[in-house]
């Protein structure tokens, strides 16, 4: 375990996550050692959460670039993090898809059907949302929390009847078991309720700011890379995923876009509105104000 | 020379209960003067009182009770049916050569895959019902049960096997009288092991679509890094360890009172 | 007459040891056979044969399938008590009654392991004797008991078996006790009945009767004991 | 009348080997067929020759082959702190009263609480490094073979231990000569146990900071839905298995010679 | 004198049943005392008490530390041969000149469940008899064995205990053994010992010497034997 201060400033661990761009591309790495910061890349990790755990701990300076929910509830929960950085994606690719032959059209068609979601997470959100939208009563479908290998198993064996999930599975989804997306996030909700997010021990923020400046620097650039090189950068990904070239294919054609900036007003603002969001439908604990739990630099 | 004296009845006995108890009421404690003192930060691990607080909290809202009994109704009723085939399998392969052929094999390997990797097989199998969730947990009862109900056949001493066959007792009663009897050390043994198992199978079997009970409690909190709850939640199955152990301890005591050692043991 | 038991050139081996070697036996329904051969002559592996527990290498052997044993070692269930033990199965008054006559009425709810060996030695005898077999097999059933005991006990076997007349195999490293109960004295040496001695010389079966005492030199002999045999 | 012939000296034994192979192969030649028929959907349960195809070409690009060795080193290392623990303190608990007061009631309250649960616990104790997963895996083999130890110490005829204590044998002789062999069936029938779960706890322990490993590439054929890697893992769990359960076998039949049951197994 | 063992007002319970009540008795250093008592009276009792495995609920007791005890069972280890059950600890030299004493050179490797019930108790007692205690507690050491090995054990014994003078107790059912052995022969009844009689007739221990058979008929009288005794 590190020390409670985090890393010397000529020094930042970052988490990465098991498909990880910057890392595997190198440059990211590079960029920083030019300015005199090496990097450590800590783990990987399947997920937000722990990455948050490892900072609080004191193994890792940085989480990886995940979901706000978790991030939000952590703070709620007491964890003394701030956020860095915030980004956003364009288009917005995740969906509520229904299965092939249950004649589910559109969102009002879920009703008394059965619909997997991913607990507190993407899916879930994006189903709450959807029959708000379509004035769907949330009591009329028939809601079961699956992970998604579980829910993909469920939705090819027909056990469930519609899906809201995020892309790599959706894909998969549409390629093999013929799913058709009736609610697409970006199409339909002008607002976005989850962002990608890094977050940093309060105490790291105030001692290192130029440290989380030139990281997070790196980071735009190598989204930069990315966002030119959208199909190159899904091959890079998929030598772990292995996903077969069709569903590759489907997933290069959306081409996504990703911002990232350091936390600025918008950002505190967007981040506050999906957190509110959140919270009035008690996915979140209780009301969190995010500018208190973020760093402008 | 030794000099063994008369010694009054009622010599002094080794507290065990009191003792056995010191060690787990102390690390409350030291942990609880840890947490207060600062010493052991919040995040990484609150304190005990701080816990039982939300733990009043999630009783007072009556949300830990609604998972306690969910959970306590699936592994309840997993842990019947595993610990029904766990013992027929193994007292069917500690029994029969045959049996042992056609089963044992296929029993150890399906016993080391890991839940996690089976959860879309159940899935197709079950469905998302309660039916997955109970197969996983009989899974993991039945199979300490069966390992140490064959393991204490094995022990049996064939002699009073031989016996019984010159008493002319056929199988049931054979297994009545000396098999089951003789193999109860090993199988309370694994009773323990089975008890726990089925609470611990939980986790795992919760993640398939279930909207309460403590292995969601579990699985949520870790998302969530709600350290309080995780925290929490491993208090009540350690409590739930505690809890298997002495039902076990009381069953040896009531069942293996015949055993100059168990006989001897301590609830 | 019809046999009992009819035992045709047995042979049984451990490994290269071939410890019954060509063996022949009858026991005439209601025959009481005494056995007697040094440690480690194979008494019990004979025994076992009869019973049923061991198969033979070779040779021919019939026996009646209502048999019982008395083994050398006490084989009670630890985990039930003692009348349990007796009774296994059968109601409790059986066991009790049969527990009484050797001598352990007091002990009918004791667990096996309280008690001392000879008690232990006379619940298996008790467990044998209330069932009623057809064919009794006992492995020094006597061997643990006090000279008073062992009489009373001796007298009791006498008394069932005058009364149900089963074929008796009994297995004893005492001349005398071959003497005073057995029909027929058996040694089994190298693998084979070596000698046979029926016992029907006239007049009560007491050391006073020098046909007892004829009887008993000659099985001295025979187990090697010649000199102890004079000594007496 | 029963009658009992001569029989020969070699005569037909039970094939126990032949048929104990015959239930795995007879499975996996039905799902073979179901596969090829197509009556088993290939996203949900890929023929074994095309997960074997698979595992072709993960041992030609070196991929399998490096994730099992990672995963053996671990499992290996954990495997072996575990097993001086749970057996020592197996020996501790057993043998000595007070130390079953000081430490039993503890690791009753430990080995309840799920591992996915303790995950984020063990990040912050010890970080994301080899530790921690070490750690999840010696806990996990620690376990079985403490719980077995104590039953079979408890299990010795204390009437042996009376002897050696007549004859004069110091504690450590008693141990050598009488607790451990006295309670080896039973260790070995932990050991089973344990064996597996070293391999079980990976699933858990290289969710986190592994980038190589058996459980890695099971988390992460998950992740990415590639089923027919999920299914060779399972299947190397399931070899894993019989593996672990043939290593015991042999152990038994090699130490507990002396045993009169044990002796007529077939390995 | 010194005594070997010095015991006094010894009262042991099990539960409600008091089995030794009061109970003295001296052994002085190489003396050879028999104990005889029906079965199921305390014997065994009495030596777990000297032997240091059970505490007394009364009295004193003084005993050796370098005590050897050959148990009414076997108690051989299952899991080591022969030899190593008689060694445990000492070199194989030992054990194997040990168990050739007792007939069993042949069975050094044997696993101690293929020995018949006499061989397990010869190794019992080679076991005891490899090492020289001080005290000699010995129950029913010869309870399976046939007349004549039984005289050679007999015979070793005595020889053993001439060499090293060990303090002796021998619990035994056979009074002619009791005799033949003992300086000394005390009669266990009612929880203490009710009687004594020391083995000091002149001439040789025979049968046919009338002291032996004077004092053989006073012993079987003491355990109630009376119409045996006059039997024989
Ligand atoms: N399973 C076995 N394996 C090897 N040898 C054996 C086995 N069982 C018995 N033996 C040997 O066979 C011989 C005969 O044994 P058995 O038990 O029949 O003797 P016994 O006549 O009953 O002797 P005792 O009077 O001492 O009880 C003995 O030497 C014994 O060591
Ligand atoms: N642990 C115990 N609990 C209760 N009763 C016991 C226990 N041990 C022995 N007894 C009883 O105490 C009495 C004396 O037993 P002990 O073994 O000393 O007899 P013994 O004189 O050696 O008899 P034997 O000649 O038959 O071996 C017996 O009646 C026995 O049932
Ligand atoms: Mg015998
Ligand atoms: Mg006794």
């Amino acid at each position: 375990a590190g020390s409670a201060g985090g890393g010397a400033s000529g020094k930042v661990r970052l988490t990465y996550s098991t498909i990880s761009v910057p890392k595997s591309r190198g440059v990211l790495e590079k960029t920083l050692k030019d300015q005199g910061i090496a990097v450590e890349w800590v783990g990987p990790f399947p997920n937000h959460a722990p990455t948050l755990q490892a900072v609080v701990g004191g193994t890792a300076d940085f989480s990886f670039g995940g979901s706000t929910t978790p991030a939000d509830q952590a703070i709620l929960s007491g964890a003394d993090l701030v956020y860095a950085a915030w980004a956003t994606s364009n288009p917005r690719t995740t969906a509520i898809l229904a299965g092939a032959h249950t004649g589910i059209q559109k969102v009002p068609d879920l009703a008394g059907r059965t619909v997997a979601v991913n607990k507190a997470g993407l899916g879930e959100f994006l189903l709450v949302a959807a029959l708000e939208k379509y004035h769907v009563p949330r009591e009329s479908v028939k809601v079961t929390y699956l992970n998604p290998p579980e829910a993909s198993a469920a939705f090819g064996a027909g056990k469930i009847d519609a899906w809201a999930i995020w892309q790599g599975f959706r894909e998969i989804a549409e390629v093999q078991y013929g799913a058709r997306p009736i609610f697409v996030d970006g199409d339909e909700l002008d607002f976005q309720i989850d962002f990608s997010s890094y977050l940093v021990r309060r105490d790291y923020a105030e001692r290192n700011a130029d440290t989380i400046r030139k990281v997070i620097s790196a980071f735009q650039a190598d989204y930069e890379w990315q966002n030119q090189h959208y199909k190159q950068a899904l091959d890079i990904g998929n030598s772990v995923s292995h996903y077969p070239q069709p569903v590759l294919d489907k997933m290069a054609s959306k081409n996504v876009q990703t911002k990232l900036s350091l936390i600025n007003d918008e950002g505190i603002a967007q981040l506050q509105r999906g957190a509110d969001w959140l919270t009035q439908r008690k996915i979140l604990s209780g009301p969190i104000t995010i500018a208190d739990h973020a760093v402008k630099l | 020379m030794t000099a063994v004296f008369a010694r009054p009845a009622a010599r002094t006995r080794f507290p065990y209960r009191t003792v056995s108890w010191l060690t787990p009421v102390a690390v409350l404690a030291l942990w609880e003067i840890l947490a207060r003192t600062g010493l052991l930060p919040k995040q990484v691990l609150p304190a005990p009182s701080s816990v039982l607080a939300k733990a009043a909290d999630l009783i007072a809202d009556g949300e830990l009770p609604s998972n306690l009994l969910a959970s306590l109704q699936r592994s309840a009723t997993g842990f019947v049916i595993g610990a029904i085939l766990g013992l027929g399998a193994g007292l069917l392969v500690g029994l029969s050569k045959v049996a042992e052929a056609l089963l044992d094999r296929s029993i150890q390997m399906v016993r080391a895959v890991p839940f996690l990797a089976i959860l879309p097989l159940v899935i197709v199998w079950f469905g998302i019902g309660e039916a997955g969730k109970i197969f996983l947990i009989a899974l993991g009862t039945a199979v300490p049960l069966y390992l140490t109900t064959v393991l204490g056949i094995r022990q049996i001493d064939p002699k009073l096997l031989e016996m019984t066959h010159i008493v002319g007792l056929g199988r049931a009663a054979r297994i009545r009288w000396v098999v089951l009897p003789g193999a109860l050390p090993s199988i309370l043994g694994g009773l323990r092991l089975s008890l726990t198992a089925a609470w611990l199978a939980l986790v795992i079997a919760e993640t398939l679509g279930a909207d309460a009970g403590l292995g969601f409690m579990a699985t949520n909190a870790r998302e969530f890094l709600q350290t309080d709850v995780i925290v929490l939640v491993v208090l009540i199955y350690a409590a739930i360890g505690i809890l298997c152990d002495l039902v076990t301890r009381l069953l040896e005591r009531r069942l293996l009172r015949w055993h100059p050692t168990y006989a001897r043991l301590t609830a | 007459m019809s046999t009992a038991v009819r035992v045709r050139a047995l042979t049984k081996s451990f490994g290269p040891r071939t410890v019954l070697n060509g063996l022949d036996l009858d026991l005439a329904p209601g025959e009481f056979v005494a056995l007697i051969g040094e440690s480690g002559c194979g008494k019990t592996t004979l025994l076992r044969l009869l019973a049923g527990l061991d198969s033979a290498d070779g040779g021919e052997l019939d026996a009646p399938a209502e048999r019982m044993v008395v083994f050398q070692e006490h084989r009670l269930l630890p985990w039930r008590r003692v009348w349990q033990n007796v009774a296994i199965g059968l109601p409790r008054e059986a066991a009790a009654h049969a527990l009484t006559e050797v001598g352990l009425g007091g002990h009918l709810d004791a667990w096996p392991a309280t008690l001392s060996g000879g008690e232990a030695q006379r619940v298996a005898l008790a467990r044998a004797l209330v069932r009623e077999p057809r064919l009794l097999l006992l492995d020094e059933p006597f061997a643990a008991l006090d000279a008073l005991t062992r009489i009373k006990m001796q007298a009791l076997v006498r008394d069932l078996v005058d009364a149900h007349r089963p074929a008796v195999l009994l297995v004893t490293h005492d001349v005398d006790e071959a003497i005073l109960l057995a029909d027929r004295v058996v040694a089994l040496r190298s693998g084979r009945l070596a000698a046979e001695h029926r016992v029907d010389f006239a007049g009560e079966r007491s050391r006073r009767n020098p046909g007892f005492d004829d009887l008993r030199t000659r099985l001295l002999a025979e187990l090697g004991v010649a000199e102890l045999a004079e000594a007496r």
